[in-house]
């Protein structure tokens, strides 16, 4: 590298820094560590005119990771459509805001903390929420709501039952803490996740349009201050870290990364900054989340299009002997970084102390346009601020389909669809399947009531929050089948925001606007970008399609194990508005003799459905083909049966088909159920596609027998078509499908046991506590 | 003044139920390990402390126990005190 | 009428108690700050739920030194009516203002779902506005919950009726299913002696509205109500 | 077979934030206790095991340690084997 050092100094006015004593030299296998390409390091020599110093080449790895700098995903996520009259803030800010009326603006966003959490899954799913978190609080949003998608592994193995229950936990005692409520989130268990669990987190936020704040270090001369917990050692590398494969020995070798959460802290901080903001004595505050003090500092910069300067020694730290490159990569959670009015430091001051937190200035606003650092004095670090935030190289990858892949969704699956007679026994098997059985296990870790303002809780389609003060409310839902990803990635993904928009519908809300997550593989595989292409043009389509722009997101990739990539899951977020919240219905059946209606066309299709996986173990065949303009005329017929107060209930259809999804509408029944139910199916359908086909566009609505007539006409006025399946039965009584070929009939008490105790009983007390080395003892 | 190194062990009062403890003998059993029980699970609190004497270290550290560290309805608790060594005394500051 | 709610750091549930409180004729609910060392004009305080100071050490263990504390048991002392909810009961138990505690959940995990609780005395100035062995629908959300007292508490406490309200099926019967969190004597909320301190578990401001689910909760407060609205105010136990 | 009083200490790595000790350290501060820091918290683990040696006892505690009993990600971990009084081995009973 002696060459390079021989260049000329791009700007002589300011000494360059100097390797600080202590610092390893800057050789081709520290850059290498450091997950810089050659053409990178190429670029960064270019940028700086010289080889940068340890502390400057730790800066460039995090900004130029994958997590800060989406060096593979940048390209794909332009193709999303980002803007609508009701989009005040789109992708780009910590979280997208929308306007829902009466001067109110909701701030959203999703995140993944998926590799912290394969290490450590307590830790690693809590500060994934207090993460997503602060990302709401910074744009001037009180935090009203969290959804967390999560998927593991199958649960017969002891380390997935660990990760499960450790996730779960951490979500909980999180957001409990800060006192969020939970209204839903989705899980899903399947082998591709074996090891490398995913972990998102959503979370939503109310505020008055005008107290939107950005995250920009504007006004030269502006003080920037550290504000809320102390930087430690902990997390360092984070933002490299999330973005390199897992291996075995990651255990061990990722340990020093691990970042422990405080909601305590998380709580005070979140009062201290919405008062800080309403106070008017700052101008721009950001979290300090991957890639700590460095992404945090030169983002709000390069935002500004200013410089900033900021002098370590000054950065208020629990241990002693921290170097600048310690303190600039340091993932310590809970702390933000503000950039404060000139002169109103000590007001900023007293504001974090009534809150009995810190508050310290590190830094200065310049209008050099560098990001500059200094440790007493002396400069470690001095790089131009755009190139850092948006030099980082982006790549188009080559992308092809699998063979193997295709392959498996060109099987032949028709010998599976016939079984005839008794399908009870297949039906049992389903319902006692952890992604078809209930998810109260996981919620009720979750507090879904505090903040009185939770309509609709986990459970039901979507959660649904009221709007204190307004008649209106906001719904949310996440949603993503990783299965009909894998097997057609472009599809899946329009399958994911189609399902998410139904839930929305189901409880009575408009789908308005989505954030996403995208969980995908190493995309240096062309097999991988294959994916990671084709879902974000049948997300895009989708998105364009039912008016739902993308405001924001998080790509998450390199999720494999050992070389094995999980399913790619591009998650869904979306949130619905709802005009008045005493229409919204949940998707529990509501009294003896009510007539079922389903909405939508049932197909022969098998392809891709649990049922395939709990019964033969196998994923293959085509995922349920998606009618993009057939969704969005269901999405309105149902959004005016709830309403017009025409449906009593609605649920959409998804995992384990029709007939689990009025199991769930059975089991769900509030006033004196689980209900019974007489359905009859008359098409000649073969049974297994008719009773568990994962057919789309369908939607199970319950209603009054004098308000049948008007329900099977509006759905029809708008196109959708319509089946009367039968009618609610007795609590308690039998649960009977007949078709043509087949029959399901057992007592909806054995239908709600299996329903109800399938998670709890994987679940018991070992299984939750055991580490899950599932070596027995030697 | 000197540095001690107080340790605190908060322990659920005999008698008492200890789902926690009950929680960990019945995992150890489900792992497999035979011959274990009588499972209690408490507290381990380490302190560094300054004080005159060894004895007003224990009386602070008692008085603590009593005011703050244990509940007096459902727990014990027991003292240790060692003259800190001078790392524990560097780490001291960093905590708060 | 004024009410005060007391916020300590980490308090989440003094805006719900706020609101709740507003949906009663009468009252008038104002909040004091964890720091404050006067009450002042106040006719009953409410600690509502929460983390206070992150639950660390014990639930309700660091708030108790708060500042605001010396007033609240000054005011309880003087029969002044005092409501601890969740973590507020945490607090009163650490800060010896009821008997017991509240231990680990025997499930080790935190719970959030609605139970059903059965009023054992109606006779207090928090439910009056309820019939004895009246079953009432409320939320609980809590890792902390189980109440242990040794068994001369116990037996005191129910000689003298100061148990007030019980974990029940909704037919108000004590199965052991029914009791969430592993609770002495299906304990969800206790007096002390005077009657003028009540600590309850379940979150009657989360059951104020159908909108959310229940009104099962509004009798607390519309009892509250009632009693500062006589004379006999904090008179105790009938 | 002998009986074995096995104690474990788990503690938090170095360095590891440790949000709990840092609330009981400002705790202690606030109650006006001077010359008080670097407040750790952790569990204390007491187990009755039966083992043909003390080797053998501490050698199984160890493995617990490393399975179960402490998270290897983010906890030390200590053990201390005594001979157990039959008292103790009593206790066992009670709570399984
Ligand atoms: N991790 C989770 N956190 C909170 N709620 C969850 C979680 N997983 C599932 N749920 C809730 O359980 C219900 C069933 O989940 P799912 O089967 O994904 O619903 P659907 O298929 O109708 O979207 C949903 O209401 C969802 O909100
Ligand atoms: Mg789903």
């Amino acid at each position: 590298m002696t060459e390079s050092s021989t260049r000329t100094v791009s700007h002589p006015s300011h000494p360059a820094p100097e390797p600080r004593p202590g610092d390893p030299p800057i050789t081709p296998e520290l850059v290498a560590d450091h997950g810089i390409s050659e053409e990178e390091f190429e670029r960064i020599l270019d940028i700086l005119g010289r080889t940068p110093t340890f502390t400057e080449l730790g800066i460039f790895s995090a900004m130029w990771s994958e997590h800060c700098g989406y060096k593979n995903s940048k390209r794909l996520l332009r193709l999303l459509p980002t803007e609508a009259p009701w989009v005040i803030q789109g992708p780009g800010e910590n979280a997208g805001v929308i306007d829902v009326g009466d001067g109110l603006a909701i701030a959203f966003k999703i995140e993944s903390h998926n590799h912290p959490s394969a290490v450590e899954p307590y830790q690693g799913a809590a500060t994934g929420v207090g993460g997503i978190l602060r990302d709401i609080f910074t744009m001037g949003a009180r935090p009203i709501a969290i959804l967390d998608s999560l998927r593991f592994g199958d649960l017969d193995s002891g380390r997935n039952r660990y990760l499960f229950g450790g996730v779960v936990r951490g979500v909980g005692d999180y957001g409990n803490c800060v006192g969020i409520p939970n209204i839903g989130g989705e899980v899903f268990f399947d082998r591709a996740y074996d090891g490398n669990p995913l972990v998102n987190a959503m979370a939503l936020g109310l505020m008055k349009r005008e107290d939107l704040i950005r995250g920009e270090a504007s006004g030269v001369g502006n003080p920037m201050m550290a504000v809320g917990a102390r930087t430690g050692r902990d997390g360092i590398h984070g933002a490299t870290f999330a973005s390199e494969e897992l291996s075995e020995d990651s255990d061990e070798a990722s340990r020093p990364q691990v970042q422990v959460g405080d909601p305590f802290t998380e709580k005070l901080l979140l009062e201290a900054s919405l008062e800080l903001i309403r106070s008017g004595h700052i101008v721009g505050i950001q979290d300090m989340g991957a890639a700590g003090l460095t992404s945090s500092a030169s983002e709000m910069a390069g935002r500004a299009g200013s410089g900033v300067a900021l002098e370590m020694a000054d950065v208020p730290v629990r241990e002693a002997g921290m170097t600048p490159y310690e303190i600039l990569l340091s993932e310590s959670q809970e702390r933000m970084l503000v950039v404060a009015k000139r002169g109103h430091e000590e007001d900023v001051r007293a504001i974090l102390a009534r809150w009995e937190l810190e508050a310290e200035t590190v830094g200065i606003v310049t209008d050099h346009g560098r990001f500059e650092i200094l440790e007493n004095g002396v400069p470690v670090a001095d790089i131009p601020a755009l190139p850092l935030t948006d030099g980082c190289p982006t790549y188009e990858r080559e992308g092809v389909e699998s063979e193997v892949i295709r392959e498996l969704r060109e099987r032949d699956l028709s010998t599976f669809l016939t079984p005839q007679g008794d399908l009870t026994g297949q039906f049992r098997l389903l319902l006692s399947s952890p992604n078809i059985a209930s998810k109260r296990w996981i919620y009720d870790q979750y507090d879904t009531t505090v903040r009185t303002s939770t309509v609709v809780g986990p459970g039901g389609d979507a959660g649904v929050v009221r709007l204190r003060g307004t008649r209106r409310g906001v719904a949310a839902t996440t949603d993503c089948n990783g299965r009909y990803c894998y097997l057609n990635p472009r599809e899946g993904a329009k399958a994911a925001v189609a399902e998410a928009a139904r839930n929305l519908v189901c409880v009575g809300a408009l789908p308005t606007a989505v954030t996403n997550n995208l969980n995908f593989g190493n995309p240096l595989k062309p097999a991988i970008y294959f994916q990671m292409r084709e879902a974000v043009l049948g997300m895009a389509e989708a998105c364009q399609l039912f008016e739902t722009p993308v405001t924001g997101g998080n790509v998450s990739l390199y999720n494999e194990t050992d070389g094995k990539a999980i399913h790619p899951t591009p998650v869904i977020g979306m949130v619905g508005v709802v005009d008045d919240v005493s229409t919204v219905i949940g998707h529990g059946f509501r009294s003896e003799g009510d007539a079922i209606v389903l909405l939508g066309e049932t197909r022969e299709e098998i392809g891709a459905s649990e049922y395939l996986y709990r019964t033969e173990g196998i994923v293959a065949g085509t995922p349920p083909t998606v009618d993009l303009m057939a969704e969005r005329r269901l999405q309105h017929a149902v959004l005016a049966l709830v309403q017009k107060g025409l449906a009593r209930s609605a649920h959409d259809c998804s995992e384990g088909g029709l007939a689990c999804a009025l199991a769930e509408c059975a089991v769900s029944g509030t006033e004196g159920g689980p209900f019974g139910l007489e359905v009859e199916l008359h098409e000649r359908l073969a049974p297994v596609a008719h009773f568990f086909g994962e057919s789309t566009g369908r939607v199970i609505v319950s209603c009054a027998e004098d308000k049948l007539d008007d329900t099977l006409a509006m759905a029809r006025n708008h196109g959708v078509a319509t089946r009367l399946l039968g009618r609610i039965g007795s609590p308690g009584g039998r649960f009977r499908i007949k078709a043509p070929q087949a029959t399901i009939d057992l007592s909806v008490h054995e239908v709600a046991a299996l329903y109800q105790e399938t998670i709890p009983n994987l679940m018991s007390e070992d299984g939750k506590l055991t580490r899950g080395d599932d070596d027995a003892v030697e | 003044m000197n540095h001690y190194q107080i340790e605190v062990r908060v322990t659920p009062r005999p008698g008492l139920l200890d789902p926690e403890g009950k929680a960990i003998d019945h995992a150890l059993a489900s792992l497999g390990y035979e011959g274990v029980g009588g499972v209690r699970v408490g507290k381990v609190i380490v302190i560094e402390l300054e004080a005159a004497s060894e004895e007003q270290a224990r009386e602070r550290a008692e008085e603590m126990c009593r005011k703050l560290l244990a509940n007096p309805v459902t727990e014990d608790f027991a003292v240790e005190v060692a003259p800190a060594d001078p790392a524990g005394a560097g780490a001291r500051g960093s905590e708060r | 009428m004024k009410v005060a709610v007391i916020t300590f750091p980490g308090s989440n549930c003094d805006y719900d108690c706020y609101h709740a409180l507003k949906l009663v004729d009468g009252i008038e609910p104002g909040f004091r700050w964890h720091r404050e060392t006067q009450l002042g004009e106040v006719d009953a305080v409410i600690l509502p739920g929460g983390f206070s100071y992150g639950d660390y050490l014990r639930a309700g263990a660091i708030a108790r030194f708060s500042p605001i504390m010396e007033e609240v048991v000054r005011f309880a002392g003087g029969g002044g009516p005092v409501l601890g909810i969740c973590n507020g009961f945490q607090v009163l138990c650490e800060a010896g203002l009821l008997p017991g505690a509240l231990t680990r959940n025997t499930t080790l995990r935190f719970m959030s779902h609605e139970v059903h609780i059965r009023v054992e005395n109606a006779g207090t100035i928090f439910t009056s506005r309820y019939e004895t062995g009246q079953v009432l629908r409320v939320p609980i959300a809590h890792g902390e919950g189980n109440y242990q007292a040794d068994q001369a508490t116990l037996a005191e406490l129910e000689g003298d009726g100061r148990i007030v309200f019980r974990y029940s099926t909704p037919g108000g019967e004590l199965t052991p299913e029914a009791n969430p969190n592993g609770s002495a004597h299906h304990i969800a909320g206790i007096v002390n002696e005077q009657g003028n301190v009540l600590g309850m578990m379940p979150h009657p401001e989360r059951a104020m509205e159908g909108l959310l689910g229940s009104c099962d909760g509004r009798g607390v407060f519309e009892s509250l109500a009632e009693a500062l609205a006589t004379p006999a105010a904090g008179a105790g136990l009938e």
